[in-house]
């Protein structure tokens, strides 16, 4: 069988912890954690197949992927300074000026 | 591999050293719970509030700027690390330096952006300044 | 290409004496090097820590430092050492407790752990991945963790805005620290210790019959400067400890420890100290390289040739303010180590 | 084609390479003086920009640059980039969009801070959608595609005192934080199944996929997943509603046309080129058949927008929701696509693109009317619009011209590019694909008409106070009318261009 | 390239005229309105065109360029002109310049965007009229709508509001049906056409390519098409059962609006029942001669039975249109050559005359403020000359001989009573004569209580001649009316030439 049927069901795990903070924590924080925790799933699966297809391209993007979740972070972490300063807070179901 | 074990071991001895003072400790030292002890220090004055107090927004302005620009040197590290070999491989100068310098350009163009909008510039709080002035004057 | 340069690892040799293969013999060897090499750095810390450091300090005010017990006052470490760890564990209100328990091993472990990837010479290096010198920079970068952890459980306001300088700190110069590193990668055009522990073994020049070495600090003395400095306000000591500043915020984020859990964190601090030195060492001074003497010998002799600049800096160099701090990072650190890394390469693609 | 022959390969990518220098530049002039904004200047720099690299994009498309004719498609950095007619098209979308965008900003910014910022970001939003139309590797499609989303998300939350625009900006980023991992989690699957991320490599990796087709499944799966969220089609659309009432409307109008236009660009060429319906659907297992889901999720989305925006009152939301019918339409592109579709193929695909041009002008028009409501402070609702033209006379024609062209009536372009859309569905053999949307349409000129009905015909509920007339607003609204206007005569070139150069993708 | 300058000009006209300010709106409109008038009376002067445009005719100023290719069926800009569609352009342009003349009274806000919608409306009209791409056709059809339903909803009266959404609707959907009816037509053709140009889709009609679609067989196919274009086309009309918008429509436009309502946009129904149903489909229409012929003399009859019980002058006149289109439909239907082409005709004259109607109307709506029967009589008195041709012009409707109403009438007439295309068409024509009589009855009614007797009137207004602005286009309309009536061939002729070409498919004689 596949070798890299591990690496998909660990990456699978994290995939769905992080899926299972988001849907479950209103904290805006937590959320951003729970998306780099979806986000390093993905670097699981492109370095172990990287590995196992014997490329580096799976590696690289691994790279890429690292810097555009800093990026998004750090984009993230703003609105969420601003989303502080006007509703006193980060719960991310406070904000409802509009209704769904 | 044997490397990876290898520092992983050197994770579990790293943490087993502090446990192991730490139980030692907890063996040889003495517990006298009073009320005077257990209040923080603020040089001799009696605390007030709690501590998780709003601070100067100044530290998330860099903080911010340092993910922005931590990232950008996990992409530069492939590049220093083959840049040399690529050369002896015969790689021209402008292919594999000119991308870099490009990339490098960006990261500039964007600090000396946030450096002049005042990212990196300490603001001191109206109070600090007040007193500043106030010390001027006296 | 360097392969034969690089000598085998502890645990290699360890299992190999002990005539273990396979993963047990990686396990068990890895755990006894790491032991090993963490009781080193113990010692050296112990050493450093309650004596040198006092030492050193009255020789610079012309005081008599600890001189009673042993020769000068050298074994004064025993009593120390079981007197902090008898102390009693004051716990203040309002903690918060995990986080406040952890930080003080964060710290430390931190700092032992980048000592896993230093090459220490006479073949003692625990481990020698290809991405080494990240791997030295990440670990040490854990420590800033540990701070903040202690600052903010703290629960007292000075901790917390020492903890914050502390972070502010450790990442306006990681940038730089980083970035000078990779002009140095430049030349070795590797990120395995040992490999660039190898490439400074090349004959730079050779001056009346003693041949000079192609150690970094020489090809690249501006490079090394800048490392030196960022790596004084990575490990924060003066003119960068303004995290600690005593005169301003106590002690920062360790106002509120004591016993063991202060004896942790100004363990791992002093580690620390030997880390930064040791990546100096590894990255512009040949590592475990020198004549004469054997490579563990001319190692420590560099990490504490380290140690004691920072103490002569902590003696002679007055304290930033926080805000020339942050100045010094953000827009002279920063674009003195890009001009470096562009220059670097510059010239290294135009000579080669 | 004798100019362009002499040309490097990587002039190619002038546009984007422009867009992106027009960024930094907006930024350097902003560093030279940073605490006083010369609006007139940042705003013309950004407009000739995009103006420039839209230029360059047009005569490139004219002189058949990576065409058929001049020697196919010009692949760059290792495949990883492409430029071909489809990616050269989408450009000239995203510039003009971005054009009226920075012209309108002029006016609707001029009381803001950071106004060099904004442009910057615009920009630089530009540079990664036109990035994304060019990607033809599932690296270059995931960086782009972030390229295009971070600065969205920042101008979103643009407005740092209003907290309609803050909470649009949480949303906006949350569910495209959220979209994104699933799309990178999908695009690792993939690799993972093909060992490649370079987009025809996929393909070609694909045919020993048949062990892990349910991984692969997966893999399109979420990557689709990805592509709902840039496009606002269901399931990723929920975010598009409160986004575009929240935003500042330029901004609103930028996203609504250029960024959707940016999720269908990469859409298309992933779906079309990486995971071509012939190889995947005959995988083992039952295949991948994507276009079923697409149908399904076309269907479902114009449907939902329509119904959704025929229930609002407040007129930017109403918007807002058509536009997710919208992407409903242009789905279609990708759900009438088949196996042996061949020449069908490719007109059905043209015609969709086809379409995001028009919608382009007509739909920022209309974003960018609300954007001189916004700065007149009239108020939202459709009762704040009655008697607008009593005032604005010229504005409001515009706008109507936007809302009946959106709806889909003749005398303008939103009429000939739907008729194209429905007509290769038709000939695709989708005729209820067609008649789905043929329906929506119809349903959709009732809450059109709402708006020209309160503009035109309702007496004003209170005074009305019009107090300025931004210029800048004024010029980029006529622009986008007479472009959707003179788009039904002209219509013949862009459906050519389009349905040629989505063939080639074929 | 005239049609196509004629069409330029008016948008042209109608774009300045938007955004001109609103003192000179009227007075620019007026004279900008004057060039297409002098374009189309150019265009029938130099006429050259033979037989139907639809059926191998020789087209006048006939432009035929590829607009749009897509597909299997290519997009064509063509346009151009038989004696069917001329008549029906001069009419618009005229119609136009005088409702525009007759607007400048009681139009007094928004000015500059009423004669800009007014000029933008003509412009599309013409397009209507001369296109001869399915296409283009469509999209002028349509164009036609928007500035008519703000014309409605912006310058109506109280319940503007619901009359234009009305019109809107009713319209838009029939415009669907017919459009869907149209569009199985050509896929039932299939690969025997390339193009959607009305002749070549009529020429392969008529040369039996049609095949089944859909699982419905060749003739079924050709039935339900007719069916939908039929109903479609029936509600632009209109005719009963689908008349319900146009009372409301007429009741709430403001005059000018009721003018071009009546006068030119219901003739673009009939327009395109003859072009479509009638002339491409004519076996189908055959066989639904007996329906059809029930739907145009009901809607005579009840038309006028519904006139005769308004008390609304604008309503009398609104419902007696009705009635006036179900001659046209029964001409239509009649398949000879008096019979169509008199519908043809009926169409001018009858654009005519409810133009002069409601203009009539209008002129005293807007010194009366008020236009029920029940609230003045004797207007005579004070407003002769706007009486005389009031009165005129109603003769005119009932049919008078020498005026163009009873020519038309009479053509239909003729022609239905020689229609083979059932036995029952004699009793058919019989019945909707009888319209005639209640005709009569209903505007000899209307003008005997409100024109005539003495002068009585209950509101606050003075009651004085209309200004000659107001007039005049009244007197034009007379004119033209009794010269139409006096000499008919100025159309009619041209008209048999087109209309003959269809009556020879399938045999009718």
């Amino acid at each position: 069988m596949v070798p890299g049927q591990y690496y998909l069901v660990l990456s699978a795990a994290v995939f769905c912890i992080g899926l299972f903070g988001l849907l479950t924590r209103r904290n805006a924080l937590l959320f951003l954690m729970s998306v780099e925790l979806m986000l390093n799933a993905a670097n699981i699966n492109l370095v172990a197949f990287s590995y196992y297809w014997g490329n580096v391209t799976g590696q690289t993007f691994g790279l890429f992927t690292m810097a555009l979740a800093a990026a998004e972070v750090a984009v993230g972490i703003g609105i969420i300074l601003v989303l502080y300063r006007n509703f006193d807070g980060v719960d991310v179901t406070e904000a409802t000026t509009m209704r769904w | 591999m044997s490397d990876w074990i290898a520092i992983g071991a050197m994770g579990v001895v790293a943490v087993g050293l502090p446990l192991v003072m730490m139980a030692m400790s907890a063996m040889l030292r003495p517990s006298v719970p009073e009320q005077g002890k257990s209040a923080t220090y603020e040089s001799g004055e009696v605390p007030t509030g709690t501590a998780r107090v709003q601070f100067n927004i100044q530290y998330y302005m860099v903080a911010l700027l340092f993910v922005v620009f931590d990232i950008e040197t996990v992409l530069i590290f492939p590049w220093t690390v083959i840049y040399r070999s690529a050369l002896e491989q015969g790689a021209s100068l402008g292919t594999i330096l000119t991308p870099m310098l490009v990339f490098i350009g960006v990261l500039v163009v964007g600090l000396v952006w946030a450096w002049r909008n005042g990212a990196v510039k300490w603001v001191k709080s109206p109070q600090a300044n007040r007193r500043k002035t106030e010390r001027q004057d006296a | 290409m360097t392969t034969t340069l690089q000598a085998t690892t502890l645990p290699d040799t360890i299992s190999g004496l002990l005539g273990l293969e396979g993963v047990l013999g990686d396990v068990v060897g890895g755990l006894i090097g790491a032991f090993i090499i963490a009781n080193i750095m113990l010692i050296t810390t112990a050493i450093a820590g309650p004596w040198a450091k006092r030492k050193i300090t009255a020789a610079f005010g012309d005081r008599i430092a600890v001189n009673r017990i042993g020769p000068f006052g050298l074994l004064v470490i025993i009593p120390d050492a079981v007197r902090l760890m008898s102390k009693e564990l004051i716990v203040p209100e309002g903690v918060d407790r995990p986080a406040w328990d952890l930080a003080p091993m964060i710290i430390p472990f931190s700092a032992l752990l980048g000592f896993a990837v230093i090459p220490m010479g006479s073949g003692i290096q625990l481990a020698d991945p290809e991405t080494g010198l990240a791997f030295a920079f990440a670990a040490a970068s854990i420590a800033s963790l540990g701070l903040v952890m202690s600052g903010y459980a703290s629960n007292n306001k000075f901790s917390l805005i020492g903890a914050l300088r502390a972070v502010a700190a450790n990442i306006a110069y990681e940038i730089p620290l980083v970035i000078t590193a990779a002009s140095v990668v430049i030349f070795a055009g590797s990120l395995r210790m040992s490999e660039i522990v190898a490439v400074q073994a090349e004959p730079l020049l050779t001056v009346a019959g003693v041949s000079i070495p192609t150690w970094f600090a020489f090809v690249n003395p501006f490079a090394f400067a800048l490392f030196i400095i960022a790596n004084l306000a990575e490990i924060g000591r003066n003119p960068f400890d303004i995290p600690e500043a005593p005169t301003e915020i106590v002690a920062g984020y360790q106002t509120e420890y004591s016993s063991i859990y202060f004896v942790l964190i100004y363990l791992g601090e002093f580690i620390h100290i030997f880390l930064g030195g040791a990546i100096a060492a590894t990255l512009f001074l040949g590592g475990p390289a020198g004549p004469v003497l054997p490579g563990f010998i001319w190692f420590t002799i560099k990490i504490w040739a380290f140690f004691l600049f920072t103490q002569w800096a902590r003696s002679a160099v007055p304290r930033l303010r926080v805000d020339q701090f942050l100045e010094i990072g953000w827009k002279g650190m920063l674009v003195l180590s890009f001009a470096n890394l562009v220059l670097t390469a510059i010239i290294v693609g135009v000579i080669a | 084609m004798t100019p362009l022959q002499t040309l490097p390969d990587w002039a190619a990518t002038a546009p984007a390479i422009v867009l992106a220098l027009t960024g930094l530049l907006l930024l350097l002039i902003d560093t030279i003086d940073p605490d006083t904004s010369n609006n007139s200047l940042l705003a013309g720099t950004a407009t000739l920009g995009s103006l420039a690299a839209g230029g360059i994009a047009a005569w490139f498309l004219l002189a058949g640059t990576g065409m058929e004719e001049t020697g196919g498609a010009i692949s760059l950095y290792g495949d990883a980039l492409v430029v071909d007619g489809m990616s050269l098209f989408f450009t000239l979308i995203f510039t003009s969009v971005a054009a009226m965008v920075s012209v309108a900003s002029y006016d609707y910014l001029s009381d803001q801070r950071y106004q060099g910022e904004f442009y910057s970001l615009v920009m630089f939003a530009a540079t990664g959608m036109t990035l994304m139309a060019m990607s033809n590797s599932l690296a270059t499609v995931f960086v782009s595609l972030e390229l295009a989303s971070l600065p969205s998300y920042a101008l979103v939350a643009f407005l740092k005192k209003d907290r309609g625009s803050i909470e649009a900006g949480l949303k906006y980023f949350l569910i495209g934080a959220v979209s994104s991992a699933v799309f990178a989690f999908g695009i690792s699957l993939v690799f993972a199944v093909t060992g490649s991320l370079v987009l025809p490599d996929v393909a070609a990796g694909l045919s020993d996929a048949d062990q892990l087709v349910g991984v692969l499944g997966l893999g399109v799966l979420m990557i689709a997943g990805g592509f709902a969220f840039k496009t606002a089609s269901v399931p990723f659309h929920f975010w598009a509603p409160e986004a575009y009432e929240g935003a500042p409307a330029p901004v609103s109008a930028f996203l609504s046309s250029a960024s959707k236009a940016a999720g269908f660009a990469v859409a298309f060429r992933v779906f079309t080129v990486a995971f071509p319906l012939d190889i995947v659907a005959s995988l083992g297992g039952g295949g991948v058949d994507w276009s079923i889901l697409f149908a399904i999720l076309a269907v479902v989305t114009m449907t939902l927008g329509n119904f959704a925006a025929a229930t609002q009152e407040n007129v930017k939301r109403m918007l807002a929701y058509s536009s997710i019918g919208h992407a409903g339409y242009a789905l279609i592109g990708l759900a009438a696509i088949t196996v042996d579709g061949g020449v069908a193929n490719g007109d059905v695909l043209g015609a969709s693109m086809a379409h995001l041009l028009v919608y382009g002008f007509m739909n920022t028009g209309a974003f960018l009317f609300i954007a001189m409501v916004e700065k007149w402070g009239i108020g939202r609702t459709f009762e704040d619009y009655n008697g607008l033209a009593t005032k604005v006379p010229i504005a409001a024609t515009a706008m109507t011209i936007f809302m009946f062209s959106l709806a889909g009536l003749p005398p303008f372009g939103g009429f000939v590019s739907k008729y194209a859309l429905f007509y290769s569905a038709i000939e695709s053999g989708f005729w209820w694909l067609a008649a789905v949307g043929a329906v929506n349409s119809a349903l959709s000129l009732f809450y059109y008409s709402r708006v020209v009905k309160a503009m035109w015909i309702e007496e004003p509920s209170k005074p009305l106070e019009i107090g300025s007339q931004p210029v800048g607003l004024y010029v980029a609204v006529i622009f986008a009318a007479v472009g959707t206007v003179l788009l039904l005569p002209g219509f013949q070139p862009v459906i050519e261009t389009a349905q040629t150069v989505a063939a080639a993708l074929f | 390239m005239i049609i196509e300058a004629l069409i330029a000009v008016t948008f042209l006209a109608a774009l300045v005229t938007f955004v001109l300010p609103d003192r000179y709106a009227g007075k620019a409109a007026f004279a900008l309105s004057l060039v297409p008038v002098l374009g189309s009376l150019l265009m029938w002067q130099q006429y050259d065109a033979s037989g139907n445009a639809l059926l191998g005719g020789n087209i006048a100023f006939e432009t035929d360029v590829v607009w749009l290719q897509l597909g299997q069926y290519d997009l064509h800009w063509m346009v151009g002109v038989d004696g069917i569609s001329l008549p029906l352009v001069v009419l618009t342009t005229i119609l136009t310049t005088l409702a525009i003349l007759s607007s400048w009274t009681p139009i007094s806000e928004r000015e500059s965007q009423f004669y800009g919608l007014m000029l933008l409306m003509e412009a599309n009209l013409l397009g209507v009229f001369t296109a001869l791409d399915f296409f283009v056709w469509f999209v002028f059809w349509e164009a036609v709508l928007v500035p008519m339903y703000f014309l409605i909803g912006v310058w109506g009266g109280p319940r503007r509001k619901y009359a234009a959404i009305k019109f809107f609707v009713y319209t838009n959907i029939a415009s669907l049906v017919m459009f869907i009816g149209f569009i199985s037509l050509v896929f039932g053709l299939g690969d025997s056409i390339s193009s959607l140009r009305l002749p070549e889709i009529a020429q392969a009609l008529q040369a039996g390519q049609l095949s089944g679609f859909a699982g419905l067989s060749a003739s079924a196919l050709a039935s339900v098409a007719f069916i939908a274009m039929f109903l479609g086309f029936a509600v632009k009309v209109p005719v009963v059962p689908f008349h319900t918008w146009l009372p409301d429509a007429h009741v709430e436009a403001p005059t000018p609006a009721s003018v071009m309502l009546a006068g030119v946009l219901l003739k673009m129904g009939t327009y395109a029942l003859l072009r479509f149903n009638f002339t491409m489909l004519p076996e189908t229409a055959r066989s639904f001669a007996l329906p059809i012929a029930l739907v145009a003399v009901a809607s005579v009859i009840y038309g006028a039975l519904l006139a005769l019980a308004q008390q609304d002058l604008k309503r009398i006149v609104a419902y007696s249109s009705v009635s006036s289109m179900g001659y046209v439909i029964l001409g239509l239907i009649a398949y000879t050559t008096y019979g169509v082409g008199g519908a043809t005709f009926q169409m001018v004259a009858h654009g005519l005359i409810s133009g002069l109607m409601f203009m009539a109307v209008g002129v005293i709506y807007n010194t009366t403020h008020t236009r029920m029967v029940t609230d003045m009589s004797g207007m005579a008195d004070k407003m002769p000359v706007t009486a005389g041709i009031f009165v005129a012009g109603a003769f005119g409707y009932m049919g008078l001989p020498l005026m163009a109403g009873f020519a038309a009438e009479f053509f239909i007439f003729k022609g239905a009573f020689e229609s083979t295309v059932m036995a029952a068409m004699p009793l058919f024509t019989g019945a909707a004569m009888f319209g005639i009589v209640i005709v009569a009855g209903y505007l000899l009614f209307a003008m005997q209580r409100t024109l005539f007797g003495p002068f009585e009137f209950d509101g606050d207004y003075e009651i004085t001649e209309a200004p000659f602005h107001d007039v005049a286009p009244l007197a034009v309309l007379l004119l033209l009316t009794i010269v139409l009536g006096v000499q008919p061939d100025i159309f009619f002729t041209m008209i048999q030439e087109a209309v003959n070409p269809i009556l020879e498919l399938g045999g009718a004689f």
